[in-house]
């Protein structure tokens, strides 16, 4: 199988070369080559899929360093990753085929170079079986993600975001670095097969879990280290916001699973908990700036921060339950992980891509200029709206399982012998919950200010709604958020041989047991839930209201002007804004934000308001940072001022001060 | 499944279906009585149902098909909600489909409905009344599940038949975890359900009212469907309220002659309940919009209050 | 005989050593250059008493290399250059003399003690001297850190190679031949090419005060 | 052995002939010429090397080992990309009248030259030509610096000339003190400085001199490797002088200097059983990454930039080479080899971007890859090639040091990530701003010469990815050899 799934790699990365070769061929790159490798990600998908059950598979290619060539494996965890990097691809693929437009900047070919490289090196750093692979694909992928931000680099904030973004990462691949520095224990045997036979301390352990986490968490959006998120994914074009948001943060996520289930032996208790601290932490933070912004495409960013904060805090979990031997509960806390894993790349990707097209066809992205689009694009609308369920985490979408089987997994925390953790546990469960919550709370705004009321703008009245590569896309992805939602057995049974690989344990067998339709991951006197069941009586209930109404009453229906409230001057830019949405949210958490406000005087006769909403992260952590690094160099810089003499002293004074070392 | 569970989820759904409007006239018409009003009579929402399914409905030209969705989503949300909460019965076939979260998601789903309906039409109050249910629906919804997580780890179960069994079935046990739980329930239900210190049912003023702008351009059988919904979902949290805190006289499996028992139980439990609902209402104020998200911020700190208590002082 | 001569030999270590300091406390450029004639005339008769003394016949040679080239030729050509450049003024030093005598007391003591460990290894007659070489070649150092201007600068340079050839003749007896060769081909060379730039300095700054190469730093 | 005293020879006829022809139009083309046949000796010589093994010549005066053969390679290499580069680059400077036919001629004559000086300090054998041949690469560049006349070019040459002399001289005390050393074990003999001999002896070398020895060589040599504090001449004279000149020296020279301290360890590391040279490189290096860091993040003139992240770069081998042990030598090897591709790489398009815009001062410079976008992506890839991104073999390299250093090291870890951050930041944040964006530049008049560019880059991607397997051979037995 792994030979298939380096088939579909080497045919994504032909595919980027043959987008150098007709560079500037727009027909060519639009509509040939970008559905092409849509079909090679679906390719992927079904090589995954197939090989998820199976026993892990080895492969060795003849690059790399001289004792240390590309080992690669594909084992349950990786397929996993790669049905995802597939699934999502595909469908991002086939939206980005009618996507692009021709005009200046970046060649079209140069476009479909950048981004298929970039699919194939996420492929890549999941089937990586050795820390030199797993690294160049990992950096490969940020700087093929990097080129594809900065498409449009005339404009100085792109520029900005893009470099904020490869700072980051390439700090953060350091990092991972010396995590594998520290697996390798002084072996000199870089394979992952290697670092699973050394025995670390605890010390050098935690060294390495520690590295991991700040190494991947910065790619995550981890907490302090999530600032180049919400300018990154905006700057992009959509389906390169798409694919960073929906696939290439669950890569992170990925090597944390990787290191921490698969390469470390040893689990403490206080790393579930660092991580599940980070995690809440990142998920309150995101979801509360999700709601008030109004960028649309920031808003989605932040929401994916929080996911991502949902996803960490899942992993904690786990690794707590992991590291008091409880393995069925590991694996209950992670395959909620992954399945949100999946239905976060879904939605995401969903969202972003809708954006997308609402950006083409308004040229807007802030929130206060659009609305009502929903009359004007009802495909994208309609589709958006999948996505936005899915996002708030209601039933019977797929946001809700993984919520769900998060929340059971918490409510199993009282097993756990150390009491202040029984007792620490569930405020995170109702902190998770409140998250989930606000969450709801941000993606009404967002697609009630985009999609409902009355447009805010005149020339959205001549929005068009998406082409059918757009539509088809789009589609495919709704297809997954429904078909998750509705399906979580299935998508259970394809989890299981991945937590099987990671704790031995599964969830699948309990999970058949029940039947396909009702999932219930322990017992079902525990709890269950079946979405088809709980789909087919909303269904039921409504038609059933809808026919009998008609039946013992009448279908009939005036239309007239909304009511007024007897002020007939209406106009749309009456309705409330962006920020009159976030308003109440900023209000209760003013002290997560940094407000900037400017009001006007009441004899003010053009009064002006402006609020600024900046990070604190921003002012607290990273300013001062910059600030000590610029003092630092201009004080090193003062070493060099010029005067030769004072160069000759240098020397000199080295000179004597080696000499006095050796004459000790 | 069986028979037997067939028919107790039959009647559950009837019960609610016709009890719901009957509960809102009971609180109602107490209301006018504590407020030393001669009541609208037992049997007014029905009266009220009936003219809005019979009048024409009248739909804003600006209105999109998920404008006219969403009341019968929401009235599909609640009925479902009220069919798999053990109203009378614990032996209900539907209720493996959904458990104390599914049912919260329920919530969520109608709540989500409407608030994106009400910013459909694109009018100020539309939108406004949107965010301020999301508003109270956000802090809202996880002090609910709070309550439900407190009664879950008593019970070790997440599915609402099994938890009103396991509570129906203990030796009388006092647990302060859950009286923390149940004042947390309280103060949900009364934000939840527009009721008075948060909202007021009744109200049509701009600056105050929060459930009505939502429904503000809802009309005919629309509105009906919206009412009726609303009903059911009162319904709905007292019997979740009277299945935690009272779970006695709930029947269970195979047991025909407890439900037909269960039926009076119900009844009298939903008319001390109301009752003391109208009672609250009426002692009470109405506090500023602004204090709404403190007032739930207790609620939520109740809960979460509520659930330490239980692995403080142990179950 | 060969006692007397070794002792020769200390007392031209000596003659160097005093040389030195007087390099450093001079303030004339035209009394510099002498002393620094006068210090390459010590080096190849301390060169020439040692091969005397140890029938070294390449070390005849070296001196006699030594002595062509400290001697005779780069003496003539600083003397050009300072008459053709008119650069004969007093120099200033950076920092006051005495310190300077005082800062350089300290580095011969630092010396003595940092050669008497190697001293002892040393197969050659003149192995007591190669404190004093070390003490020569921290001396220049110095005298290069605490000149304003380029010819001093240049001066002391070459006396640090002077005493790095007194160094080579004290702990062993003078390198290999070929590398000797070199060693004052890139002497030469570098003398050339020194005088090629102050002329160039001159040009560009109309002063050979290396106060105004002080433009390219960090600010 | 043919070939041997080709490579060599070639350069030095090559340096005659331009000084007497170098104003002429067709210099530029003999130039490349004699450097083509330079580097096609060398080539010779690797495949004798691949075939026959290590070999002498000329007495035992110059041998060729696995230390020295990539090295040899690469210089030859490098040279010839570098003269090729000359040619346009040189044609733009007559144009704008910064060259005299003069000029030409010494430029030219110098340039072989100092070919040729790298070259015998790599292939000799003698410990003490190994000196005179750092000196004379010194001198033979110096003129080059100052070759403009400009007021900046003089001083950065003076500069160059007086700190580089001193750094020498300090070297050769420590010669003297090797060969004093060497006398004890193998007699005065003019053998007694061949590398050969000892390393056959260095067990038996004396603790105290070697050791006293080995402080004036490396201060002496790191001078001209650019080891901070000592190396304060060196970003004057990358950014003063000639482009072409620059790329050398940051591709060259800085490594042969490093070559003569790694053969002085071996030889203090047998003498010493202690890893005092290991720690003081690894102190020297250490401190070099990071005040380059520093440094790094308040320049504005783009050559400068690049000569810092030079000193970055010599510092961090340095540390590798101290820290010793099979990979972290290996990877220092590598390093030295993709380094000397990359930031010459990088300074071609630098010269090229530097003529576009008229000035060398980074905010003037923007939207390169709009004018011409082979410099741009030129610039574009070499920096984050030498900012360690893979695949580019640069990274290959680091990977190992930091991974190493992980666990022989841990201490100096959060030193070299903080510095890694630091200058990747400096560097990123001012090439991204030069290479994209809107611009005012206008093309060049006379085509620039890429293929040099995206040769070394395409050959340091190789690198990354795949290894030659006699290249791999040669690294490891080098590593091997300088042990640690």
């Amino acid at each position: 199988m792994i030979d298939w799934v380096l088939l579909v790699i080497a045919a994504w990365i032909g595919v980027g070369v043959l987008g150098i070769a007709a560079l500037r061929q727009f027909k060519l790159v639009a509509r040939i080559l970008f559905p092409l490798g849509g079909l090679i990600g679906l390719a992927l998908a079904f090589a995954a899929l197939s090989a998820l059950p199976r026993a892990p598979e080895i492969a060795i290619l003849p690059i790399g360093l001289p004792q240390l060539p590309f080992h690669l494996r594909l084992d349950s965890l990786s397929a996993f990753f790669l049905l995802i990097i597939g699934a999502a691809g595909a469908g991002i693929s086939v939206f980005a085929a009618g996507y692009f437009r021709q005009g200046a900047g970046t060649p079209p070919g140069l476009l479909c170079c950048e981004y298929h490289l970039f699919l194939a090196s996420m492929a890549m750093v999941v089937l990586a079986d050795d820390a030199y692979a797993f690294m160049v694909a990992w950096e490969s992928m940020a700087l093929a993600s990097f080129f594809l931000v900065t498409a449009n680099h005339k404009v100085p904030e792109i520029r900005d975001a893009g470099f904020l973004y490869l700072l980051i990462a390439h700090i953060g691949a350091i990092a991972i670095l010396l995590c594998f520095g520290v697996l390798q224990a002084n072996s000199g045997d870089y394979t992952f097969a290697g670092m699973r036979e050394q025995s670390l301390s605890p010390f050098w352990a935690s060294a390495a879990f520690l590295l991991a986490l700040f190494g991947f968490g910065a790619k995550a959006g981890m907490l302090p280290l999530h600032v180049w998120l919400p300018e990154a994914h905006p700057a992009a074009p959509s389906p390169v916001s798409a694919l960073m948001s929906g696939v290439m943060l669950k890569t992170a996520i990925y090597g944390l699973l990787r290191v921490c289930f698969d390469l470390l032996h040893l689990h403490l208790w206080w790393w579930g908990v660092t991580l599940l601290a980070l995690g809440l932490a990142t998920a309150l933070f995101g979801v509360v700036f999700a709601t008030v912004q109004t960028d649309m495409k920031r808003l989605l960013a932040y929401s994916s921060i929080e996911n991502i904060g949902l996803l960490l805090a899942a992993i904690g979990l786990g690794l707590l339950f992991r590291s008091y031997g409880m393995n069925a509960l590991a694996a209950l806390a992670l395959t909620a992980c992954l399945f949100h894993v999946a239905s976060h790349a879904f939605f995401k990707s969903l969202l972003f891509l809708g954006t997308g097209s609402v950006l083409h066809a308004t040229s807007e992205r802030n929130l206060g200029h659009l609305g009502g689009l929903l009359r004007y694009m009802p495909w994208v609308g309609w589709l958006m709206l999948v996505g936005v369920f899915a996002s708030s985490g209601l039933p019977p979408f797929s946001g809700f399982v993984s919520e769900w089987l998060l929340l059971q997994s918490f409510l199993f925390t009282p097993g756990l012998p150390d009491p202040f953790l029984n007792m620490f546990i569930p405020i995170v469960a109702a902190l998770i919950a409140l998250v989930a919550a606000l969450a709801g709370y941000a993606m009404v705004k967002f697609f009630g200010i985009i999609f409902l009321g009355q447009p805010r703008e005149e020339n959205l009245r001549h929005a068009h709604d998406a082409g059918p590569w757009e539509k088809a896309g789009m589609l495919w992805l709704a297809a997954w958020c429904i078909a998750l939602g509705l399906l979580p057995n299935l998508m259970i049974q394809f989890i299981d041989p991945v937590t099987r690989m990671m704790v031995g344990e599964g969830l699948a067998k309990q999970a058949a047991a029940s039947g396909w339709w009702l999932l219930a991951p322990t017992s079902i006197e525990r709890a269950s839930y079946g979405p088809v069941f709980f789909l087919l009586g909303i269904i039921a209930a409504s038609t059933l209201a809808f026919l009998l109404v008609r039946l013992f009453y009448h279908g009939h229906v005036r239309r007239s002007a909304p009511w007024d409230c007897g002020h007939p001057w209406q106009t749309p830019r009456m309705q409330d804004t962006a920020e009159g949405f976030g308003q109440p949210i900023r209000q209760i958490f003013e002290p997560f934000l940094r407000l900037q406000r400017t009001l006007p005087s009441p004899a003010d006769t053009k009064p002006f308001y402006k609020v600024v909403l900046n990070d604190h992260f921003w002012h607290w952590l990273y300013l001062p940072i910059s600030r000590g690094i610029e003092y630092l160099a201009r004080q090193v810089g003062r070493l060099q001022q010029g005067r030769i003499s004072i160069y000759l002293l240098y020397s000199f004074i080295t000179l004597l001060f080696m000499l006095f070392l050796v004459q000790r | 499944m069986n028979l037997s569970g067939l028919l107790s989820q039959f009647l559950a759904i009837m019960a609610a279906l016709l009890l719901a409007p009957l509960l809102t006239g009971w609180v109602n018409q107490w209301r006018a009585w504590l407020q030393n009003r001669s009541g609208p009579g037992l049997l007014q929402p029905y009266r009220m149902l009936r003219k809005l399914f019979i009048k024409e409905s009248v739909v804003a030209e600006s209105a999109s098909p998920l404008f006219r969705m969403a009341p019968y989503v929401a009235f599909g949300c609640m009925l479902l909600s009220c069919a798999i909460i053990p109203t009378l019965s614990t032996d209900l076939p539907l209720s493996p489909a959904a458990d104390a979260i599914a049912l919260v998601g329920l919530f969520a789903m109608a709540r989500v409905f409407m608030a994106l309906a009400a910013m459909d039409i694109g009018t100020a109050f539309g939108s406004l009344g949107a965010r301020r249910e999301m508003l109270i629906g956000f802090l809202a919804e996880p002090a609910l599940l709070s309550v439900l997580f407190t009664a879950s780890l008593i019970s070790q179960s997440t599915a609402l038949t099994e938890i009103v069994e396991n509570l129906a079935h203990r030796d009388f046990v006092l647990y302060p975890s859950l009286a923390f739980a149940g004042i947390a329930f309280c103060l949900v239900s009364f934000a939840e359900n527009a009721r008075v210190p948060v909202d007021n049912p009744t109200t049509h003023l701009e600056l105050t009212m929060i459930h009505e702008a939502l429904i503000l351009e809802y009309s005919g059988r629309h509105l009906a469907l919206i009412e009726w919904a609303i009903s059911l979902k009162l319904f709905a949290y007292s019997c979740i309220g009277l299945a935690l805190f009272f779970p006695w006289g709930i029947a269970e499996a195979q047991a025909p002659v407890a439900l037909i028992l269960a039926i009076p139980a119900m009844l009298f439990k939903l008319a001390i309940g109301g009752f003391l609902l109208a009672l609250i209402e009426t002692l009470c104020a109405k506090m500023r919009i602004f204090r709404v998200p403190e007032f739930l911020a207790t609620a939520f700190l109740m809960a979460v209050i509520g659930m330490l208590t239980h692995f403080l002082l142990g179950s | 005989m060969d006692n007397l001569i070794t002792q020769l030999i200390n007392l031209f270590a000596a003659v160097i050593l005093m040389l030195a300091f007087a390099m450093l406390s001079q303030r004339r450029i035209l009394t510099l250059i002498h002393l620094f004639t006068l210090q390459g005339l010590t080096v190849v008769a301390s060169t020439v008493a040692v091969a005397y003394v140890t029938h070294q016949h390449h070390l005849y040679y070296s001196a006699a290399l030594t002595l062509a080239l400290k001697c005779f030729l780069i003496p003539y050509l600083l003397h050009r250059l300072i008459n053709r450049l008119n650069v004969r003024w007093d120099i200033e030093t950076l920092i006051n003399i005495p310190t300077i005598m005082l800062i350089g007391i300290v580095l011969v003591v630092f010396s003595f003690n940092l050669a008497l460990p190697i001293a002892k290894l040393s197969a050659s007659i003149a192995r007591g001297t190669l404190g004093i070489a070390i003490a020569c070649f921290l001396l220049s150092f110095m005298m290069m850190i605490t000149r304003a201007k380029a010819v001093p600068q240049v001066i002391g340079f070459l006396s640090m190679e002077n005493a790095l050839f007194f160094a080579a003749t004290s702990a062993t007896y003078g390198m290999p031949m070929v590398v000797e060769l070199g060693i004052a081909l890139d002497v030469l060379v570098g003398v050339l090419i020194l005088g090629v730039f102050m002329f160039q300095i001159r040009e560009q700054f109309d002063s050979l005060d290396i106060s105004h190469l002080e433009k390219l730093k960090e600010d | 052995m043919d070939a041997l005293l080709l490579v060599f020879l070639t350069p030095l006829a090559g340096a005659l002939v331009l000084a007497l022809i170098g104003h002429r139009a067709y210099a530029r083309d003999l130039n490349v010429v004699f450097s083509l046949g330079t580097f096609l000796a060398a080539a010779a010589l690797t495949v004798r090397i691949i075939s026959d093994g290590p070999l002498f010549a000329l007495d035992k005066q110059f041998f060729i080992d696995p230390l020295n053969v990539f090295l040899v390679t690469l210089t030859a290499f490098v040279g010839l990309s570098t003269s090729i580069f000359s040619r346009p680059y040189m044609r733009v400077e007559q144009d704008h009248g910064k060259m005299t036919p003069l000029r030409m001629r010494l430029y030219f004559s110098m340039y072989q030259l100092f070919s040729f000086t790298m070259l015998v300090a790599l292939m000799t054998n003698n410990m003490g030509i190994l000196w005179v041949a750092m000196e004379a690469a010194t001198l033979t560049t110096v003129l080059l610096v100052s070759i403009y006349r400009t007021p900046a070019s003089l001083e950065a040459a003076w500069k160059y000339f007086i700190l580089c002399g001193v750094g020498i001289a300090q070297a050769l005390f420590g010669t003297i003190l090797l060969y004093m050393a060497a006398d004890r074990v193998i007699g005065d003999s003019a053998d007694a400085l061949l590398w050969t001999n000892l390393e056959v002896v260095k067990m038996q070398l004396d603790p105290t001199i070697m050791s006293l020895a080995f402080i004036f060589l490396l201060l002496g040599y790191g001078t001209k490797v650019g080891l901070v504090p000592v190396h304060n001449w060196l970003p004057d004279a990358h950014a003063e002088g000639p482009t072409p000149i620059s790329a050398v020296l940051s591709g060259l020279l800085l490594n042969v200097a490093l070559y003569a301290v790694i053969r002085c360890k071996v030889l203090t590391d047998g003498a010493l059983h202690s890893p005092f040279a290991g720690n003081l490189m690894i102190g020297f290096g250490l401190l070099s990454v990071v005040a380059a860091a520093f440094f790094l993040s308040r320049q504005k003139d783009v050559k400068r930039m690049f000569a810092y992240s030079s000193i970055e770069h010599m510092g961090l081998m340095t540390f590798a080479f101290g820290m010793g042990g099979p990979i972290a030598n290996f990877a220092g090897l590598l390093h030295m080899t993709v380094h000397s591709l990359v930031k010459s790489a990088i300074f071609f398009a630098v010269g090229h971007a530097a003529q576009q815009a008229g000035t060398q001062i980074m905010e003037d410079i923007k939207g390169l890859i709009k004018v011409t976008p082979s410099v741009g992506w030129g610039l574009m890839l070499g920096s984050l090639a030498i900012l360690g991104m893979p695949p580019f073999g640069v990274f290959a390299s680091e990977f190992l040091i930091l991974t190493t250093a992980m666990r022989e090291l841990p201490w100096a870890t959060p030193f070299l990530l903080l510095a890694l951050g630091v200058a990747f930041a400096a560097i990123f944040s001012r090439v991204q701003e030069m290479v994209f964006g809107q611009t005012a530049l206008k093309p060049l008049a006379h085509p620039p010469a890429l293929l040099p560019v995206f040769v070394h880059l395409g050959l340091a991607l190789m690198l990354g990815l795949y290894i030659p397997p006699y290249l791999d051979v040669w690294y490891r037995q080098a590593a091997r050899l300088i042990g640690g």
